[in-house]
């Protein structure tokens, strides 16, 4: 224990056909610290601990524990090593409700021959009740939020006591409150000696609450080190290969997209398609700023929600709304309510009209929609990357107008052209999203709406496991939808995201719309203080006081 | 080569004329292969064109009315290959039938049952039109009911094929329950519906008077004569006369000659208690 | 409301059961032909127990006609030569369970998607039950003590129902009460993650498949005693009624997944329907026209309302 | 080995038809029995390509037997009326596209599994298939000008041959080239995804059961024209057998998806298999046991070596 390490991978190598997803990755793992485990989106991070995790078998080098070489032939050894996993695509069963879900995979408790119902629910109310005392244990997995289905997760890894925790963005989709007590969970575990390694794309989290760092880059190791020695700005260099003096937005690695050419595909070069007409370049950064002499883009004036909230709204052309609420608050609801896509009662008006029933009506009249939950509502795997790039306007497409046939090689230029616009890491337009990492599945459901006009763009946790230089690029991307004149709003958890981009912020509650901030009161105290209830008189939204 | 065809092999009926049919054929030095094609008429078919394509020295039809397949029928008349059928019926392109008159073994299974009741009485009848044989035993019962205007058919059921004994056993127990005291007869167009009325009477109503009959000859039937159920009798076609009867035409046909008559029927005969010599209380 | 869409197909076989009393009281409405009823629809109960266990996997097994045959054919077959019942009975199930651990073998292990891999199994096995049966229906040597495990009551309840009341506890218990039987459901609801932490997957599934058989054995070794005959295709007519009553079953409880106690509500809408009209009187044609209809009905009741996609 | 597994199914077929050459070369192996061949898949290709529609939804029709037998019978009804062929064929076609728009509605809008809808209503169907035959197989009055759509040869290739393969043609085109296929391949790869982004869910799914329905008319209308005889149940053995070609098919490209090709290789399979070991005269269980073995076999080339669960 004195000397060797308690963990350490070296080399590791991992293809996936012509994918080289790890290549020579290394890491150095102290028992009880907090290590971060950082890198661009598809640097092989994922990859990596499931990897470690026995779920993929490395193609090469050696994983050591306590110093000595073993081999992990699946998730059970890995288990049995007291090693746990918060795997990034969350891995529920949705039919269960979060105590059955705790314990799949895990000895119950019984009574005689029969499991115990009673001592199964009572074990994770505990648990919970550390981390997540307002996570429903009742209710089924496909009906929780996705943040709430992230802490069911991590209820479930921390059910047995381990050595090793691994969490694979596990703050993605938590908002600040629900981050902070993870944080807290996570020094606590590592102040009884259970190591924690940390995988986040929010650096200044990595930076506050982490020991160590690796940076991963194209699958292989390039940094290491302790975090009091970098800083935020030397970890995003690291990252993207760019030498320290860059800034945060510097010149990224090459997209992979290249290696389509090494299976015969042509290959495209990103200087190329970022020259294609369809995609005028962003404008430069602009915070939207919503004249106010116009009339409103979006007014909706609807209730919404399994609660049946009512709220009602204006947003005018430029401006980028903020959405924020603790996890479960119904931003995601109303979202949906707003698209068309859940019933609600009440109206919705685009440039004061009201557009035809459901989501295609809505298309129509050109509103977009980024749904959060990318698995279950945004892409169908068994669909190539180009064709569920081109699905929500596939009419778009046709190579005659009047046959609906939609034309092979427009979409493959229009996948291409999205592709290096948003640095879309991928071995080829043609395979399954699948084989995308998260952040670069979060791209492609971006990118659906791109090249196109848009009048009102909703967009739920728009740059969830995205990373820092992308993210530039999805922020540019919605300034610029702004500053062409229309309206945003935007849900998301990520408080930077939030402040760093909104005119005005909506704060949830409970399904309740309980501040309305902007100018000199948007301030993260304030969004933080209204979304977990504590709001103040004068934060009430006007519509809210006079009624 | 003889290839032997038919939709319905594990019908018990069809089953023993094959199974004689090919001791003979084997005695005969044929080499006979049975397709059998569960009841399904187009694959039925399809199977005709093969063996014509393998050019087999004869087509056996057993349990078909060839007219449902004429096309493939004259088909293999026209490729030189003779067709023969048993338990069949006359078509174009067929050399020889050999079969008992489904019209007349229902007549003598309606007859037999009508007159154990006196000419009096309520039965129930089991049926299944989709086969043209069997379908002429109901219309033989439809014309033998004219005739005894004081019997009537209180319900009547369409056998699901597979699982006709079973069918038939769920079905009496339930007519058991709403109108067992009113039910004098069962009448089966063959005898698998006839065994599963006398398992649902035996295990239900065990004293009551009711009588079944159906047509085959079915052996689980004759036992169940033999040890006085309920089942009072069965026409027994002559499947092994048939079979032996077919085999005998086909040799004169492959020696080149026509056979005397293009169709031959087999006798049928009522097996009853009295005929297997038991007597029952 | 809520109650109802929740229950609905419970209360869908109450309100059919309610219609046909009231339309036939003496007949229907007794006590014997309720236990009747259950009579009835015990061999295809039990059937339908093992296709549940296989979908709650999310898989289908469509051997288990085949195996129905075969059981009954076996054991008419192996009586013939004298072998003694208990011996008969054991070689039977065992034959059976083997049959369904192969199939689950190939779905567990190669991924043939189990629709086809059991579908062509199931045919190996038809061929089987032909051969050994030479097409023909068997009812020779089928001893009287083996008889009387498909017929006959027990302190009045028909042995079939017996079979069927202990299939179901046992198997209720099984998927509802123990880790095997959460395993199979996590299997079913999400397989990634099942094998993401290490849940024993390929076993389970291949468990599953035996045991599927071997209640598809034991039906067909009841369906042999109760006729005293093993037909070749006796099966034939379980396989769509048995997924039949399983998914119905789904609509009758909880979140849609499959059940014992749905499956026996399933099971018992579908006996009592044939049972009600055949008593009603109901001709041929029309019964499949209400029996389809009833069906709709009963599945709508859950669904109305409900907003679709 | 890559393409192995990638058309591992073609390539099954390939063999199969070359080990039944090589064993019957007079016979198997000539031009007019592969050009039979082709004849005799014909009916349960269409039937077949029909289903594979809806399975790209993700769904089951069990009602396309149910929907041959009926435009059997309905047809041969309506010719015994004196209704002359071609309104006879529109009036069929109307009614079962009627009837799979039904199916669809009730899988589509009140979320019914399609499994259980279209086997209910597949029984109701069955009912009035009985009805208006009263259960017997109908003969008379089929006009010889319909029959003709169903036999007989133009230019050397079979009538039945020739709708396959405008069917095929049409259907594959639709699957694979229009908006409307990349729809149905959304929403059978993601339904919630496909309505977010504001596809017609509901609209396709009704569509599509239509189509589906529509072939299995036609080849019910076929069937009548090549027997010269229509029979209640006379689709019952194009279920399972349907989709077992869609199933070997889902294996023989892409990525396991269910398309038009694919399943064309599928039924040909089930074609090639049964006309082969009948042509060489193999035993009736025999041909049970390898029919199934063989299309085990095909299934596993695909599979054998890629690691399974
Ligand atoms: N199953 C797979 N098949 C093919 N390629 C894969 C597969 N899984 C991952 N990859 C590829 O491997 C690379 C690394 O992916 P990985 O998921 O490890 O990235 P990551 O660092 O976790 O990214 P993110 O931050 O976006 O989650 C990517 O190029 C990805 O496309
Ligand atoms: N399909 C559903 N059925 C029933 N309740 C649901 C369903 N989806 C969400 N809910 C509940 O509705 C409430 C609001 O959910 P919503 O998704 O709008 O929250 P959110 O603010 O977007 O949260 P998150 O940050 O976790 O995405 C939550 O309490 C959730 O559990
Ligand atoms: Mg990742
Ligand atoms: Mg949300």
């Amino acid at each position: 224990m004195s000397q060797s390490p308690f963990l350490a991978l070296d080399g590791l190598v991992k293809h996936f056909g012509a994918t080289k997803a790890l290549d020579g990755a290394d890491l150095v793992l102290e028992a009880g610290s907090v290590h971060a485990l950082v890198g661009e989106n598809g640097a092989g991070k994922s990859t990596l601990i499931k990897t470690l995790s026995g779920l993929y078998q490395p193609d090469a080098g050696a994983i050591r524990l306590d110093g000595q070489p073993i081999s992990i032939d699946g998730p059970r050894s890995a288990e049995a090593l007291g090693l746990r996993f918060i795997h990034q695509e969350l891995n529920l069963v949705p039919h269960f409700d979060t105590v059955d879900n705790a314990w799949i995979g895990r000895r119950h408790p019984r009574r005689g021959p029969f499991i115990d119902g009673r001592a199964m629910r009572a074990r994770v109310a505990e648990v919970a009740a550390r981390i997540a005392p307002d996570l429903p244990l009742d209710k089924p997995a496909a009906r929780l939020t996705p943040g709430q289905r992230q802490m069911a997760e991590i209820v479930r890894a921390l059910m047995e006591p381990a050595r090793l925790v691994v969490m694979d963005e596990p703050t993605s989709s938590l908002s600040e409150g629900e981050a902070e007590r993870l944080h807290d969970i996570v020094r606590q575990l590592s102040a009884e000696r259970c190591a924690v390694l940390f995988i986040s794309h929010r650096l200044d989290e990595v930076v506050d609450l982490c020991d160590r760092y690796t940076v991963l880059r194209n699958g292989r190791t390039v940094g290491a080190g302790s975090v009091s020695d970098t800083s935020r700005a030397g970890l995003v260099a690291m990252m993207s290969g760019t030498e320290i003096a860059g800034t945060a937005s510097g010149q990224p690695s090459l997209p992979l997209w290249e290696r389509v050419g090494e299976r015969g595909t042509a290959s495209v070069s990103p200087d190329e398609t970022i020259a294609a007409p369809a995609f005028p370049h962003p404008n430069p950064p602009h915070k939207g700023e919503g004249a106010s002499g116009q009339n409103p883009v979006l007014a909706a004036d609807l209730g919404f929600g399994p609660a049946g909230s009512h709220v009602s709204f204006a947003i005018r052309p430029g401006e980028i709304v903020g959405l924020y609420g603790l996890v479960g608050a119904g931003r995601s609801s109303l979202l949906k309510t707003i698209w068309g896509a859940t019933p609600g009662r009440g109206l919705i008006a685009l440039d004061g009209q009201v557009p035809g029933p459901g989501p295609a009506g809505r298309i129509a009249r050109g509103m977009a929609y980024v749904p959060e939950d990318r698995r279950r509502e945004g892409l169908a795997n068994s669909l190539s990357i180009e064709q569920n790039l081109s699905l929500a306007h596939l009419s778009d497409f046709r190579a005659l107008a009047s046959i609906p046939a939609p034309s092979r090689a427009k979409i493959r230029a229009f996948a291409q052209a999205t592709g290096a616009r948003l640095r879309l890491v991928a071995a080829g337009p043609d395979r399954s999203p699948a084989t995308l990492s998260g952040g670069n599945q979060q791209k492609l459901l971006f990118g659906r709406w791109l090249g196109r006009p848009i009048r009102v763009l909703l967009v739920d946790e728009p740059t969830r496991g995205v990373d820092v230089g992308a993210k530039g690029e999805i922020h540019g991307e919605m300034r610029r939808i702004a500053a062409d004149g229309a309206a945003v709003l935007m849900a998301t958890s990520d408080i930077e995201e939030l402040l760093a981009l909104s005119t005005r912020v909506l704060v949830l509650h409970a399904g309740r719309l309980v501040a309305e901030l902007d100018g000199p009161s948007l301030t993260r105290a304030a969004v933080v203080a209204a979304a977990f209830g504590h709001a103040p008189d004068e934060q009430m939204p006007p519509s809210e006081r006079s009624a | 080569d003889v290839a032997v065809l038919t939709p319905y092999q594990s019908s018990v009926a069809t089953n023993q004329m094959i199974n004689v049919f090919q001791d003979k054929a084997k005695t005969a030095g044929w080499n006979a292969t049975v397709v059998d094609t569960r009841g399904d008429m187009g694959q039925l078919a399809s199977r005709i064109e093969d063996v014509v394509a393998a050019k087999v020295a004869a087509i056996v039809l057993v349990s078909v009315d060839p007219t449902q397949i004429q096309d493939q029928v004259n088909a293999a008349a026209a490729a030189g290959i003779p067709v023969i059928t048993i338990d069949g019926a006359k078509a174009p392109g067929v050399v020889l039938n050999v079969t008992s008159d489904n019209f007349e073994l229902g007549t003598k299974l309606s007859d037999f049952l009508f007159d154990k009741l006196g000419g009096k009485g309520n039965i129930v009848k089991f049926f299944y039109s989709a086969h043209p044989g069997v379908h002429q035993r109901e219309l033989a019962l439809d014309a033998a009911l004219k005739k005894y205007p004081d019997i009537k058919v209180i319900a009547d059921h369409y056998v699901v094929v597979p699982g006709p004994i079973d069918d038939a056993r769920k079905t009496t127990e339930n007519w058991l329950k709403s109108q067992g005291d009113q039910i004098d007869a069962v009448w089966a167009a063959w005898d698998e519906p006839a065994i599963g009325a006398q398992l649902a009477i035996e295990a239900d109503k065990p004293d009551s008077k009711i009588i079944i009959a159906g047509i085959d000859g079915n052996p689980q039937a004759v036992e169940m004569i033999k040890a006085c159920g309920h089942i009072k009798g069965t026409v027994s076609q002559d499947f092994d006369a048939m079979a032996d009867l077919a085999a005998e035409g086909l040799t004169q046909i492959l020696a080149g000659k026509t056979p005397e008559k293009a169709e031959i029927y087999a006798p049928a005969k009522l097996i009853t208690p009295e005929t297997l010599g038991v007597t029952c209380p | 409301m809520i109650l109802l869409r929740r229950y609905g197909t419970l209360f869908a076989l109450a309100l059919i059961v309610l219609v046909f009393t009231i339309a036939s009281p003496q007949a229907f409405g007794t006590m014997s032909n309720l236990i009747n009823i259950t009579q009835q629809m015990s061999l295809l109960a039990i059937v339908a127990i093992g296709a549940t266990l296989v979908m709650v996997l999310g898989e289908f097994d469509l051997s288990v006609s085949a195996v129905v045959s075969f059981a009954g054919i076996a054991a008419a077959a192996l009586f013939a030569a004298g072998v003694p019942v208990p011996v008969v009975m054991i070689a039977v199930l065992v034959a059976a369970v083997a049959m369904g651990a192969i199939s689950g073998f190939l779905v567990a292990r190669y991924r043939v998607p189990s629709f086809i891999a059991t579908l062509a199994f199931g045919t190996v096995i038809g061929g089987l039950t032909f051969w050994i049966s030479n097409g023909a229906t068997m009812f020779s040597g089928i001893p009287a003590g083996f008889r009387d495990l498909g017929r006959g009551t027990l302190a009045g309840v028909p042995v079939p129902t017996l079979w069927l009341i202990g299939t179901a506890i046992v198997f209720w218990l099984l998927l509802d009460q123990t880790e095997f039987g959460r395993r199979l459901y996590a299997i079913g609801g999400n397989r990634e993650a099942a094998r993401l932490v290490g849940l024993p997957v390929r076993r389970d599934m291949v468990v599953a498949f035996a045991l599927c058989a071997a209640l598809a054995g034991l039906a067909g070794l009841l369906l042999t005693a109760r006729l005293g005959s093993a037909h070749p295709t006796g099966g034939g007519g379980y396989l769509l009624q048995a997924y039949a009553a399983v998914f119905l079953g789904m609509t009758a409880f909880r979140e849609g997944e499959p059940s014992v106690p749905g499956t026996l509500v399933g099971a018992a809408i579908i006996a009592v329907i044939s049972n009600g009209l055949t008593i009603l009187g109901v001709p041929s044609f029309l019964q499949d026209l209400l029996t389809g209809a009833i069906i709709l009905a009963a599945v709508l009741v859950r669904n109305f309302g409900r907003d679709g996609d």
